[in-house]
């Protein structure tokens, strides 16, 4: 399928992401803070979708926004919502933010100047459909160990948050 | 049994018959006692009812009435004592827990105190209600003007 | 046995609401409830979905029905007492006519103690077959309620033809009957019976041995008899815990003595025991009504009583086996036309004490399901 | 403009695929507009159906037999106030039902009606289909929080708990469904949904038969999770009228809450209709194998007119029992005309050229139909599970299964393809 106005759809699209972004901080709802959080994933999502990927596109819907997002949901519900916006949204940790956040636009701008380079001119010609093969050739193949390293860290995972929760096993 | 009960307890006694139902009068003092060993060792192990009558001409004005049943001789019998107004008796709770509730409507009903009662409050009629309705003074006039017209704000012609 | 000092009784005081209240909420049920029978109003101690305890605020329908008994004559105030358990208005009129009968030393001729008997025990059924359908549409099943009704509607066109109403029947007078069966009462009952017992069948089919049906209903809301004693529940709740109890059978009334018929029993005293104990009674009764209608005698319908009724001073307790339990008349009486004290010792009233037990440790799903098995009437628990 | 309309016709492809943008109009209004007479079909046979189940009549007074009843409740719906309740979060109360709506019928995009009737094919289709699904879930939790009411928020909990705790025993019965679709030569399967009906056409054979019995496993995982994903009968908890009044919608009113039902009859034919794609053949006819050939095509084709004949004719036989009053002579007419359109409908649908394209969306519809069908029976039948079993049912039972049949579907594949098509 032929690309359509794509700079238009990715400024929009990137657009809203930093909107998103910027009020899931600035919301004192929690739970307005998680819709936020919601909408910047689904642009994300729709932004893979742009790079030829319909399969991460895919699993970031799912896994995330449909996921991911009701399990917070489903944590925030539980809060006292009214206790919540009485509190203090921003500790003050002025210094170390500042420092932090510009080292981070040192290194995006590092990266823009000097790695240019490492951005091809042209997006590299992929045909659709292969997409989720690669993948699957890549996480089952080449990252295989990576792989099975994240499912095993997930399984402890998953075992200390049931021996957290529960009071006696 | 009841012949029994008149020998170990003599006086504080009157044993009763009326429609071939056999019913004991029992002195007040001796409630809590009559009741225990009914219990323990009569087998009068449901206690069916408790429930009270009110004769404002008497000078012990409430009749308190237990409905007791055994399974184990299937009988029934009823034992009923007379106290004062404002008078209180021990509760049965912890001899029958189904003494709650019941206790709890004689309470709401005719305003008698039961001591050891874990929640003694009205049951059938709301918190603030005033009087006691199944008392034989109380009447309709009452209600009208202490409930009705003051809560529900409407005139209901009594 | 649970200390009886803590049931019915919960501590109501919220504490000051924690950071993350996942643990205790205390939730409402009614009394606007589809799921609470009428006007019963339920306060949940809540742990996630697990009940921690529960309280039960009664009388929202209480309309003085003793009260009004003082104020009535022995025969004005037999009306009233269809408006109890109003889906069982021919038991209670049963009970309290019998009672009064006592009082007045008159026993009701042969042939209106048959005629009663059979009025009663289709009342047993129809009243079983509301409560079957209500508490399987609580428990999510909603078909049974519209095949039970269907087959209630049955007793309540013979209730309908026998006496002129359906629901709050009137259909005793003290010392007998008023009115003489309708031509063809025989045989409408007969063709009833044939027609009724399929259909039990039928609601079996459904649920017996539906697999989501025992999964809501076996060890939901157990009690062992010990409590249902000790708590005074009567009825089927108390024969499913195992003890073989019915007043018409430890103390007939009526003529039940001449019939035969068993008292079905349960073992363990959970959901599915009283549905199985309740769906038997409804056989017995059908066995019942089938001994009494072949065997009617002829006769007079009324004794002779007194056209006013005036009974000598005295007391009296008498109880008969209402569908939903012991059903329980004291009437005190002062020798004029009006009884000095009338005393209802409403079934429902003792046996939604229970409650409480029976829902601690189950989930919020399973006080639906205690609730339609306990079969209550908001109309007999507040009077 | 008339040329480019035209020149998508004879395409073998979607009017999305094709990048035909007027054909991709065409198609969403006809698919939307179809849907919204098929939510008011379903819930009028919703009533009758359950209605004649539960030896009663359901409506009979709006339209002959009923038939006007969805049009006047949903009148109502619209005209009833909307009420919000004074303690709610206005924003997330009111942005809910949208999200669950938008959820429900953007999943239509990618469901096949035949090999070109759908509105595209995306090569990701059936993962878009869970992805997009998945998000109404977040519209259920939003629209319990936002009531700020005890009952809607368990009722949103329970849901969103069982939702979520369900996808994954579907997503794996799926992804069985799925590993059938690469038992080809290049040993590549597809997750689009016309790829998948394609791969069943080329197998010759549905893989609900597939590797008997796992395909059918597979099938009934699916189709116990579909129920519980959409809150039906008998799991339908978090809307348990007994218990909760009515779970996470309790607070809301008039058009809003006709919002939610409405995306819960979509949601019900969307994921009927992912069942249907996945292991009923799509729009595939019955019998592909044992019947086939140009005869038995031709046969199979005139059942979409027999279809609309038979309906003409049971719309006769019931105005003929109408009751004789004058009252009812204008209901009468009304069912008789309505017989006579779907007559004329059927008799349209008779023409060779025109049954051949349709018969593939009437296949389709006819077996979603019969799924709808079985939605009614079990609400019928059934009583509702309890919270606990039903988690135990979706983790202990489902899940531990669908795992299984997924590894042995796996390694039977595997092996068919080693063993006896090396």
């Amino acid at each position: 399928m032929a690309p359509v106005a794509t700079p238009f759809f990715f400024y929009l699209l990137s657009g809203i992401m930093l909107i998103g972004g910027v009020l899931v901080i600035t919301r004192k709802n929690p739970v307005h803070s998680a819709l936020a959080l919601i909408v910047t994933l689904l642009a994300q999502a729709s932004i893979y979708l742009m790079l030829y990927a319909p399969f991460v596109a895919g699993v970031q819907i799912i896994l995330y926004a449909g996921g991911i997002m009701v399990l917070f949901l489903f944590v925030i519900m539980l809060v006292s919502v009214d206790r919540v916006q009485r509190e203090r949204q921003f500790n003050s940790q002025w210094v170390v933010g500042i420092i932090a956040a510009t080292a981070l636009g040192g290194l995006f701008m590092a990266v823009y100047t000097k790695g240019k380079d490492i951005f091809p001119e042209h997006a590299l010609p992929m045909v659709e459909s292969d997409n989720t093969q690669q993948i699957a050739m890549k996480l089952y193949g080449q990252y295989m160990f990576a792989f099975e390293i994240a499912s095993l860290l997930l399984l402890v995972a998953i075992i200390g948050a049931v021996v957290m929760a529960k009071k006696r096993i | 049994m009841i012949a029994k009960l008149k020998g170990m307890y003599g006086s504080g006694i009157d044993p009763l018959t009326y429609a071939g139902q056999n019913y004991m009068v029992v002195d007040r003092s001796l409630i809590p006692e009559i009741l225990q060993v009914l219990r323990n060792q009569e087998q009068f192990d449901y206690c069916v009812d408790i429930t009270a009558v009110h004769y404002p001409k008497r000078e012990k004005q409430f009749d308190v009435v237990w409905v007791l049943y055994s399974f184990a001789r299937n009988q029934r019998i009823r034992v009923t004592t007379q106290i004062l107004d404002g008078d209180s008796l021990p509760s049965s709770v912890p001899i029958w827990p189904t003494a709650n509730w019941l206790e709890r409507e004689v309470f709401d009903m005719f305003g008698i105190k039961f001591e050891g009662h874990p929640d003694l409050k009205r049951i059938l009629l709301p918190e603030g209600w005033k009087g006691h309705p199944l008392r034989k003074d109380y009447d309709i006039l009452q209600q009208d003007k202490e409930w009705v017209q003051i809560n529900l704000g409407i005139e209901s012609g009594q | 046995m649970t200390d009886p000092n803590t049931l019915s009784h919960l501590d109501l005081e919220t504490p000051e609401k924690p950071f993350l209240d996942a643990n205790e909420l205390v939730i409402n049920m009614g009394p606007q409830h589809p799921a609470t029978h009428g006007v019963l109003r339920v306060i949940l101690r809540l742990d996630g979905e697990k009940v921690l305890g529960l309280e039960c605020v009664i009388g929202y329908l209480h309309r003085g029905v003793e009260k009004i008994g003082e104020n009535r004559t022995y025969t004005m105030f037999n009306p009233y007492v269809d408006r109890m358990d109003y889906v069982a208005a021919v038991s209670n009129g049963l009970g309290y006519c019998e009672t009064v009968e006592k009082l007045l030393n008159v026993e009701a001729p042969p042939r209106a103690q048959y005629v009663r008997v059979i009025l009663t025990e289709l009342n047993r059924i129809a009243s079983h077959q509301l409560w079957l359908g209500t508490h399987a549409l609580d428990i999510g099943a909603i078909t049974p309620l519209f095949y039970t009704f269907r087959d209630r509607e049955e007793i309540l066109k013979i209730f309908e033809k026998y006496c002129g109403a359906r629901l709050t029947t009137h259909a005793f007078r003290i010392g007998g009957l008023q009115y003489e069966t309708y031509a063809g009462f025989e045989k409408e009952v007969k063709n009833f019976l044939a027609f009724f017992r399929p259909k039990i069948d039928e609601y079996e089919e459904l649920l017996t041995t539906n697999r989501i049906w025992l999964e809501r209903t076996k060890n939901v809301g157990r009690i062992s008899g010990e409590d249902c004693i000790a708590l005074g529940v009567t009825g089927p709740v108390l024969r499913a815990s195992g003890v073989k109890w019915d007043v018409r059978k430890a103390q007939p009334y009526a003529n039940y003595k001449n019939f035969d018929f068993d008292i079905p029993t349960g073992q363990k005293g959970d959901t599915y025991d009283r549905y199985l104990v309740r769906m038997a009674e409804m056989r017995q009764s059908v066995r019942i009504v089938e001994q009494a209608i072949d065997s009617i005698p002829e006769g007079p319908i009324i004794a002779k009583i007194p056209k006013v009724m005036k009974p000598a001073v005295g007391e009296v307790y008498h109880s008969i086996e209402a569908p939903k339990g012991e059903l329980g008349y004291f009437i005190v009486s002062d020798g004029s036309t009006q009884p000095y004290r009338v005393r209802v010792r409403p079934p429902s009233f003792v046996n939604l004490q229970a409650l409480d037990l029976m829902c601690r440790g189950q989930l919020v799903a399973d006080v639906i399901a205690v609730i339609g098995t306990l079969d209550i009437v908001l109309g007999e628990v507040d009077r | 403009m008339f040329a480019y309309i035209k020149s998508y016709l004879s395409s073998a492809q979607t009017p999305g695929a094709a990048g035909n943008m007027f054909w991709v109009l065409v198609y969403i209004l006809v698919i939307f507009t179809g849907l919204a007479i098929a939510v008011m079909l379903m819930t009028w046979l919703e009533r009758k159906v359950l209605a004649h189940m539960q030896v009663r009549l359901g409506p009979m007074r709006v339209g002959p037999h009923g038939l006007l009843q969805p049009i006047a409740d949903s009148l109502k719906l619209l005209l009833k106030e909307d009420i919000m309740p004074a303690e709610a979060d206005a924003f997330v109360f009111w942005i809910a039902p949208f999200i669950v709506v938008l959820a429900a019928f953007t999943v239509f995009v990618v469901i096949p009606f035949g090999p070109t009737h759908a509105i595209t094919d995306m090569n990701i289709g059936i993962l878009f289909m869970l992805g997009v699904s998945s998000l109404s879930v977040l519209g259920i939790v939003m629209a319990g929080w936002a009531s700020n009411s005890h009952y809607p928020l368990i009722g949103a909990l329970r849901s969103s708990a069982q939702m979520v705790s369900y996808e994954v025993a579907m997503g794996l019965a799926v992804v069985s469904a799925i590993l059938m679709t690469s038992l080809n030569a290049e040993g590549t399967g597809t997750l689009s949904m016309i790829g998948i009906v394609q791969a069943q056409l080329a197998q010759h054979e549905w893989f609900i038969f597939k590797f008997f019995p796992l395909g059918l496993i597979a099938f009934f995982i699916f189709a116990v999770a579909m129920i519980a994903e959409t809150n039906r009968a008998p799991f339908d908890l978090a809307e348990a009228e007994s218990e909760l009044t009515a779970g996470f919608h309790t607070e809301y009113s008039g058009f809003r809450w006709s919002l939610f039902f409405l995306s819960e009859y979509t949601a019900m034919i969307a994921v009927s209709s992912i069942a249907v794609t996945l292991w009923l053949g799509g729009w595939l006819r019955p019998f592909p194998n044992l019947l086939s050939g140009p005869t038995w095509d031709r046969a199979f084709s005139l059942f979409p007119g027999i279809a609309f004949l038979f309906l003409a004719a049971m719309c006769f036989f019931n105005a003929t029992r109408m009751p004789k009053h004058p009252l009812f002579r204008i209901q009468t007419i009304g069912l008789a005309v309505f017989g006579i359109v779907l007559g004329l409908i059927g008799l349209i649908l008779f023409i060779p050229a025109v049954s051949m394209r349709v018969q593939d969306i009437f296949w389709f519809s006819a077996k979603v139909g019969g799924f709808m069908y079985l939605y009614i029976w079990y609400r019928g039948t059934f009583p509702r599970y309890r919270f606990d079993q039903l988690m135990q049912m979706g983790w202990k039972v489902l899940l531990p299964l669908g795992l299984g049949v997924l590894i042995l579907t796996a390694g039977v594949a595997l092996l068919q393809q080693k063993l006896w098509h090396p």
